[in-house]
């Protein structure tokens, strides 16, 4: 506990900025039902009504409170994203670590076949499958979380290239330790820093990503409340000045700068740039 | 041609009486907001238009035109037999006048002589027949070829006149001539040239056509109207995303738009340089179910998710107030036979549990099909309407579709999901197109027998009253026995530049009647 | 020695009561200590320490230069008349590189690898605005003549990496002549180098240092090198100051007893182990040839025979292939043709074919234990590993054998076993990494360059160590090492490779005595010795025997 | 340079491979998605006799294995087909989209390259002063914006506000250079902000990375200037890395912007490819695909050949 304070009282003020940003958001996610007044999707006033008492941030296109939906928001974006990154974290970092340890054909093979999947625009890739599968959220999750995994296996596997050559390694090899022990006993926590690092940066991207899809008319399905269609379904307001659309936008940057902060506080942390000797 | 020649060959006398178009009041349109009082209409200028529609694939085939980009394209390179007016009337275009036998069997229609296609070759029965017949045929892909299918035959008796025979007795068949894909197109030996080369007797050329971006267009120089295309040119942009069409007519790169975001229209209509436009006509939205497949198989059930729906509600909710509630049926207002005295149907959550119950259900729950492709905010008009339902005990789950082949997926296929229409000028025209038993596009495979019996009935029917008479009772039959709930009728709403003037707007289509680069000029 | 040594010119920089923090963990800790320090115009001044004695820190600090980390806490430093603590940065600049140089420990990392060496000479001259281009070029050439090294006019034209490692440092200081300054900080020149390029290195330094009149701080950790190269030594520990004096009456009459622990540091013996009566030898390599990539041979039919309980050591220069030889006893690279045999049984050429009892009898220790132990586990673990994977131990039983290990290798166990080993020196990390060897119960320990990483006396209690074990245990070793005084200290046998082949092999005795193989005799020449007047002495009796028409083998780094 | 040009054609006949393996499961993509697009021109007036004209006048009919091979077969001869829908040579159809695109991607890439690498050149220049600061916070956020929300807010308040640019990207080919300049300045612009800040944080973490080298030291104690330091010791060396990174971004330029594209209404490929996706037109499907998978292909390529032309330790062996 104590080291934990230290720790926070060495941080920047924009990594404690971001710290608090992600666990207000967090916090939001868990408790939602508690604090909204309303129910998800309930219409409870006519739409686009003004903030004001009754409705704090005012009502959306369809009379439904901002607030609430806002906070169902957090629930459901965040939850999809993380849920994405894990996915893509599971998959990507387990072939990435594969790769390296076992080298050989198998690197090339996997190697390969990223190298064919990054070469599509993941974007249309995105648009192709979805198109096929329809969009619901576990392909949705899937789907992206396949897509994203390309990077972090490309990720891992530098990673681990560089683990993959110590000492400590071939030390377990000639050992005679199979390539499982060697994964997830001798690379893994060592390549854990960067890894926890691209997975702030992934999560920010998948975030991103879902909100573009949502742009795109491929989002998550109403009446779920969601960040990214939010914005796109009050998009024209802007036009006119009109903040609404910014409320959800405001979201979505606030938590990737938050976590962005918090990734690069971290980095900055685990990277060595610190003194020889 | 002068403007005398051009009264004389106008409507007759005869001819009302023979389409039975009496006092010509078809698809009248109410023109919500009048336009700037007619003045003398001056020339010159560009006419930039900003069209939500329009994709990489369109082609200036009107057999294969689906969207109001190609369709107000196509209306400004093409000119079509007959032409429905902007008070709604059928008026003679290409055709100078027509006559029908009593059966209504036999069109023969008479061509105004002495056009010229773009290309120089002046316009003959020839190239009439090879148009009309582009639609027809085993390996026609026209959409056109559902609505000309009760052609029998269709040939030219000399150079300026066209005998059409029906296979059966049809008393609307004038006014099919006007379809949007029945472009006529220069032909050479009984065949078109090129569908897709843009030549047409239409009051612009083609200068420029790149499919989903831009098509510019010049003003014909030997147009035959002299009191239309006013403007020297036109250039038609594709602005599919509604922000980016707002922000260009208010930053003045566009003159004109169709389809306002409606949740913003108040806003876009304080702007001092733009106002709205707006027009009521046959566009409607509906909820289709499939009469074929359970639960809809029952008319209580069916009754049930009629009553479920407040339809005020959706009015004010997706379309702000741009529109009018439905009553279950596609006729709308403005149409000529719209049964005036049919009760309009309530939201009344305690008659949808009655019919329920009636059905021998205690609650009901149901897939509810929607896509923003289906109509701008359908699947927010889904979400109200499980809201709504859900009082009368209805559990409605909203499923969006992906907007990608949402209408080869979906609609048709779904048992309930909701569906646009464009409407069409005729009564018989509609039911024909999606009411009749076995037509491809009855998406609700309803099938009534007195229905459809009634049906060749009043299209074979040269009375008007007993016309009349019929499609009332064909639209109490739909919104008591029908498939499909018709919760809303939508205006077209448009924003246009100050610096633009026109006349009346035609009701029947978005934009003029899909004429306004030909109909509208520089104040 | 230097011809003007002694305390007679003028007083060029002056340190006093130097202290300097260094940052660790948020804390600003001291590591030197208020150090008084006096050098005087053409003096060499060596500075000698192990690891942590500051003696980098305080050369760098007569730059009025601190490393990014730490910073000088107190007292004073005069570069002739200017206080380096009061300059500006401004000041600071144009002094360096100018009027004070510095000659780094690893040239090849120290020269700028995207540019070419003469532009990285002419850079200083011309940005102190000294001197134009062209004619500091012209100076390149003559300096790398003087320097001797190959083809002096387009050497300067090549990219660092495209320079053997010997004639980059030679080319280094070259670069630090180049604005003919005052004074140069070396800072460990040569510990990078093979010893015989060693040699001409130190014989270089010497030469323009004498020539250009120029005053040095020579920083090493080797009493031998420095005894060659300084007027003065200061011995320094912890960052405070041992003892100083005159080179000579250093070496011949040290005062402390630090000074004289490193002056003794290659005086370790061991005893013969007995030989080997068994006919067939624990291990055997036969006429093993080997390659990288099927191209390059880096071994050339090498046999090596080591019987049971005794200390064969490989000794050869970088390049040697003495590594790969490991590789390949290991398994870790097949050979191409041979065979390797353990106990008369020739084991699969790959460890992945070896069965788990074939890879327990021969383990593996590293030279870095920085790299050979896993960060992220403890030592219960790290040491516990081999103890359930090979012999199936678990709970008390392995807990019980982890800490008799750890006494083993003179570790307190309730101290360390929950440690990580970032929370260890570099010698307990090392003693950890004998320790898990151990824990498989082996027959054979492979030992590559395990103390070429550690400072001289915490190697030499390694080497203690590991002698002690092989006493005890009566294991066997391969010990793979460039450096002779390892060599002379633990063997029983030698084998001296070059260029992939074995040169020569034998008995500790054979070898040691001559007649040696050209080769060998270069090795044995090369090693410096505590004699101030070994350098020059080597240096003279070479060009003695080349004047005589003698062939005489210079370095393997040309 | 043999070995260059041996790393070249190897890599491009991989490359090649690439492509291959990519037309393949675009195209058997496109054939799985629901519905083709004889059903998709048509629409909602697609009736079963008019699908089937249709299915048969383009060839659809036929089964999906000849069809890839008749155009594959096009392909090698460098015929990419004609599009389904409108009949046109793709790549008369996708010419001038290309342009387009590689116009704004080159656009951007000007403003944003030279932006990126100064700011990440000062940014580790300046490091840890209120400058790095600022310019971190700055960055940071900016890549935390989606990106149709950066495109937003510049049209609200450089086109609709202030009325300096417009708010579409109207282009055609008759433009002038600069009038097609100005025309795109917006959609260049948003996607500047978007990328501005990855390019500039490697720039500036790559340069940092050496800043700890001992040649670095080494140049600090030959008394050369800081600045000196950073771009003539540091950024030659970190190069490779940069360059990695720019291509990375710029082969995004190329292949990642539809949404920009469609929020300025731009003619790029990207639009003509989610278009014709959404038509089922397959060979313009295939050829936009390919020719982005070429661009990320041929980008990489050069990306390596930079770094290997960057690099003395690769350009002049031993």
């Amino acid at each position: 506990m104590a080291q934990i304070w230290k720790l926070l009282k060495s941080a920047p003020p924009t990594a404690l900025f971001g710290l608090a940003v992600i666990a207000a958001y967090i916090l939001v996610a868990i408790f939602g039902p508690l604090l909204t007044p309303y129910g998800e999707s309930e219409i409870v006033g006519s739409q686009f009504e003004l903030w004001g008492e009754g409705f704090v941030l005012g009502t959306d296109n369809l009379g439904r409170d901002m607030l609430t939906r806002l906070i169902y928001g957090a629930r459901n974006t965040i939850g999809i994203a993380f849920v994405t990154t894990c996915l893509a974290f599971l998959i990507g970092g387990v072939l990435g670590l594969l790769a390296t340890t076992l080298g050989g054909w198998a690197d090339q093979l996997l190697g390969r076949l990223v190298d064919v999947l990054m070469a599509i625009p993941i974007l249309i890739f995105a648009l192709l499958i979805l198109t096929i599968t329809g969009t619901s959220v576990p392909v949705l999750i899937l789907v992206i979380a396949v897509l994203d995994s390309t990077r972090v296996f490309r990720l891992a596997r530098s990673v681990s290239m560089n683990i993959v050559v110590l000492d400590f390694v071939e030390a377990a090899r000639l050992r005679g330790e199979g390539t499982w022990w060697i994964i997830t006993r001798e690379i893994l926590p060592n390549a854990m820093p960067p890894l926890v690092a691209e997975f702030g940066l992934r999560f920010c991207f998948v975030f991103l990503f879902i909100s573009a899809l949502s742009f795109l008319g491929l989002g998550i399905q109403p009446p779920t409340a969601d960040w990214g269609s939010m914005v796109r379904d009050n998009a024209t307001l802007i036009t006119y000045g009109d903040i609404t659309p910014l409320l959800p936008a405001g979201a979505i940057a606030l938590l990737t700068v938050g976590v962005n902060f918090v990734v690069d506080w971290f980095l900055h942390k685990t990277s060595g740039i610190r003194d020889d000797k | 041609m002068s403007e005398e020649t051009r009264k004389t060959t106008g409507f007759t006398r005869r001819e009302v009486l023979a389409t039975g178009a009496a006092a010509g009041a078809i698809a009248a349109g109410l023109s919500i907001a009048p336009g700037i009082a007619r003045a003398a209409p001056k020339k010159g200028g560009t006419l930039r238009l900003g069209i939500g529609h329009g994709s990489t694939t369109d082609t200036l085939d009107t057999a294969t035109t689906t969207d109001l980009y190609m369709q107000v394209v196509g209306n400004a390179c093409y000119n079509y037999l007959t032409e429905v007016s902007n008070s709604g009337e059928l008026v003679p275009e290409l055709a100078q006048s027509w006559d029908v036998t009593p059966d209504a069997k036999v069109w023969t229609i008479k061509l105004r002589k002495g056009v010229e296609f773009h290309n120089g070759k002046t316009m003959d029965s020839g190239d009439v027949v090879a148009s009309i017949n582009h639609h027809l045929g085993e390996d026609s892909k026209s959409a056109a070829k559902a609505i000309l299918e009760p052609i029998a035959e269709v040939k030219a008796d000399g150079k300026d006149t066209v005998v059409f025979t029906m296979k059966t007795g049809n008393a609307d068949f004038p006014f099919i001539l006007s379809d949007y894909h029945i472009g006529i197109m220069p032909a050479k030996d009984g065949k078109l040239i090129d569908p897709m080369s843009g030549v047409g007797c239409g009051g612009y050329i083609i200068e420029n056509f790149e499919p989903g971006v831009r098509t510019t267009l010049k003003r014909n120089p030997n147009y035959w109207k002299t009191d239309r295309a006013h403007v020297d040119s036109a250039e038609v942009l594709s602005i599919t995303d509604v922000t980016a069409r707002t922000n260009a007519l208010t930053t003045g790169e566009i003159d004109a738009m169709d389809k306002v975001d409606l949740k913003t229209a108040h806003l876009l209509a304080r702007s001092k340089k733009v106002r709205l436009e707006e027009v009521s006509g046959t566009q409607h939205f509906t909820f289709a179910m499939r009469t074929d497949t359970d639960p809809f198989t029952d008319n209580n059930v069916r009754l049930a998710l009629k009553y479920a729906v407040d339809r005020e509600a959706l009015v004010k909710t997706i379309l702000l107030g741009h529109g009018v509630v439905g009553n279950d049926h596609p006729i709308g207002r403005s149409n000529q036979y719209h049964a005036d005295d049919l009760p309009q149907r309530q939201y009344d959550p305690d008659k949808a549990k009655f019919h329920l119950k009636k059905a021998g259900l205690d609650s009901l729950k149901v897939d509810f099909s929607a896509a923003d492709a289906a109509f701008a905010g359908a699947v927010d008009a889904g979400v109200l309407y499980k809201e709504h339902a859900a009082k009368a005990g209805i559990d409605i789950n909203v499923v969006r579709e992906p907007n990608d082949g949402y209408w080869s997926n979906v609609w048709l296929k779904k048992p309930f999901c909701a569906v646009y229409w464009g409407g069409r000028p005729t009564e018989d025209w509609m039911f024909s197109t999606a009411y009749a038993d076995g037509v491809p596009w009855n998406d609700t495979y309803w099938k009534h027998d007195r229905f459809n019996k009634l049906l060749v009935e009043a299209r074979g029917e040269l009375d008007g009253s007993k016309r009349r008479g019929m499609y009332f009772e064909m639209q109490k039959i739909v919104s008591e026995e029908g498939g499909v709930v018709v919760p809303m009728f939508a205006n077209y709403v448009m924003g246009v530049s100050n610096k633009v003037a026109h006349d009346k707007l035609g009701a029947n289509w978005a934009l003029d009647g899909f004429r306004a680069i030909e109909r509208w000029w520089f104040a | 020695m230097t011809s003007n040594g002694g305390n007679n010119g003028e007083v060029l920089l002056e340190m006093r009561g130097l202290r300097i923090e260094g940052q660790s963990e948020d804390q600003w800790n001291e590591i030197v200590h208020g150090i008084d320090l006096t050098l005087r115009r053409g003096e060499v001044l060596g500075l000698i320490g192990e690891s942590g004695a500051g003696k980098s820190t305080i050369g760098i600090a007569s730059m009025g230069f601190a490393r990014p980390g730490c910073r000088i806490s107190g007292g004073s430093i005069v570069f002739d008349g200017m206080d380096l603590r009061a300059a500006s940065d401004e000041q600071l600049r144009k002094l360096r590189g100018s009027r004070i140089a510095y000659v780094a420990q690893s040239a090849a990392a120290a020269f700028n690898p995207a540019h070419k060496l003469i532009d990285q000479y002419s850079e200083a001259p011309v940005q102190h605005g000294v001197k134009r281009k062209g004619e500091a070029e012209k100076e390149a050439m003559e300096l790398y003549r003087r320097l001797r090294l190959p083809d002096p006019e387009n050497i300067g034209f090549r990219y660092p990496h495209q320079v053997s490692g010997g004639q980059l440092q030679r080319a280094m200081t070259a670069m630090a002549m180049a604005c003919r300054p005052d004074l140069i900080v070396f800072d460990e020149p040569t510990t990078a180098l093979d010893v015989t390029t060693q040699i001409e290195v130190l014989a270089a330094i010497k030469d323009v240092v004498e020539e250009f009149n120029t005053a040095a701080i020579y920083i090493t950790h080797d009493l031998a090198v420095v005894a060659q190269m300084a007027d003065r030594i200061m011995v320094l520990r912890y960052g405070d100051l041992v003892e100083e004096d005159n080179a000579r009456d250093m070496l011949a009459n040290p005062k402390e007893d630090y000074t004289r622990q490193l002056l003794a540091v290659r005086t370790y013996r061991k005893e013969e182990a007995p030989p080997d009566e068994s006919p067939v030898p624990l291990l055997e390599v036969r006429n093993v040839t080997a390659s990288y990539g099927g191209r390059v041979i880096v071994l050339d039919d090498v046999s090596v025979k080591v019987g049971r309980g005794r200390t064969v050591a490989v000794v050869g220069e970088s390049g040697s292939g003495k590594s790969t030889l490991a590789r390949v006893i290991t398994g870790l690279l097949p050979p191409s043709e041979g065979a390797v045999l353990f106990d008369g049984e020739e084991l699969p050429a790959t460890y992945k074919k070896r069965s788990r009892d074939q890879l327990r009898h021969a383990q593996m220790i590293y030279q870095m234990p920085d790299t050979a132990l896993n960060p992220r586990q403890r030592i219960r673990d790290i040491i516990g590993r081999p103890v359930s994977f090979y012999l199936g131990l678990k709970g008390a039983d392995r807990e019980k054998r982890i800490r008799e290990l750890l006494e083993m290798i003179e570790m307190d166990p309730d101290e360390f076993i929950d440690r990580l080993p970032g929370e260890l020196s570099g010698g307990q990390k090392q003693r950890i990494c004998i320790a898990r060897a151990l824990a498989a119960e082996p027959e054979l320990i492979i030992c590559d360059e395990v103390t070429s990483a550690l400072d001289q006396l915490v190697a030499e209690e390694i080497l203690k160590l590991l002698q002690r074990l092989q006493d005890d245990l009566g294991v066997t070793y391969l010990f793979i090492t460039h450096d002779l005084a390892t060599v002379r200290a633990i063997s029983d046998e030698v084998v001296v490779m070059l260029e992939g082949r074995v040169v020569e092999q034998g008995g500790k005795a054979d070898i040691f005595t001559p007649p040696h193989d050209p080769y060998t005799d270069l090795l044995l020449s090369s090693v410096p010795e505590m004699d101030p007047d070994w350098l020059d002495n080597l240096l003279a009796d070479r060009a003695a025997r080349k004047a005589r028409g003698e062939k005489v083998m210079e370095t393997s780094d040309q | 340079m043999a070995k260059i040009l041996k790393m070249v054609t190897q890599r491009l006949a991989l490359g090649f491979l690439t492509l291959f393996v990519v037309s393949m499961i675009i195209f058997l993509g496109v054939e799985l998605l629901p519905g083709d697009f004889a059903q998709e021109i048509l629409g909602q007036s697609a009736t079963p006799e008019t699908v089937a004209a249709f299915r048969r006048e383009l060839g659809l009919d036929l089964p999906w294995y000849t069809r890839y091979f008749d155009w594959l077969g096009g392909v090698v001869q460098g015929d990419f087909g004609k599009s389904l829908a409108s009949r046109r040579d793709v790549s008369d159809l996708i010419g001038g989209r290309l342009l387009n695109t590689l116009f704004l991607a080159a656009v951007a890439a000007a403003i944003s390259v030279p932006v990126a690498m100064i700011l990440g050149v000062l940014a580790a220049l300046y490091r840890n002063t209120l400058f790095d600061r600022t310019i971190n916070v700055f960055t940071l956020t900016s890549i935390s914006f989606p990106d149709f929300f950066v495109a937003y807010i510049l049209i609200l308040f450089l086109a609709v506000n202030w009325n300096i640019f417009p708010s579409i990207s109207n282009v055609s080919s008759d433009l002038g250079f600069w009038e097609h300049v100005y025309r795109v300045i917006l959609p260049a612009l948003t996607l500047t902000l978007v990328i501005v800040a990855h390019m500039m944080r490697m720039t500036r973490a790559a340069i940092i990375n050496l800043l700890a080298s001992p040649y670095i030291e080494m140049a600090m104690l030959k008394g050369i200037s800081r600045s000196r330091i950073v771009t003539h010791h540091a950024l030659p060396n970190a190069l490779a890395p940069i360059i990695n990174v720019i291509v990375i971004n710029l082969a995004f330029l190329v292949v990642g912007v539809v949404v920009v594209e469609v929020v300025f209404v731009y003619p790029g490929l990207g639009q003509l490819l989610v278009d014709s996706v959404a038509k089922r037109d397959i060979p313009v499907v295939q050829a936009s695909c390919l020719i982005f998978a070429a661009t990320y292909i041929l980008l990489n390529l050069t990306a390596d050949v930079l770094s290997i032309l960057t690099n003395p330790r690769l350009l002049h062996p031993k």
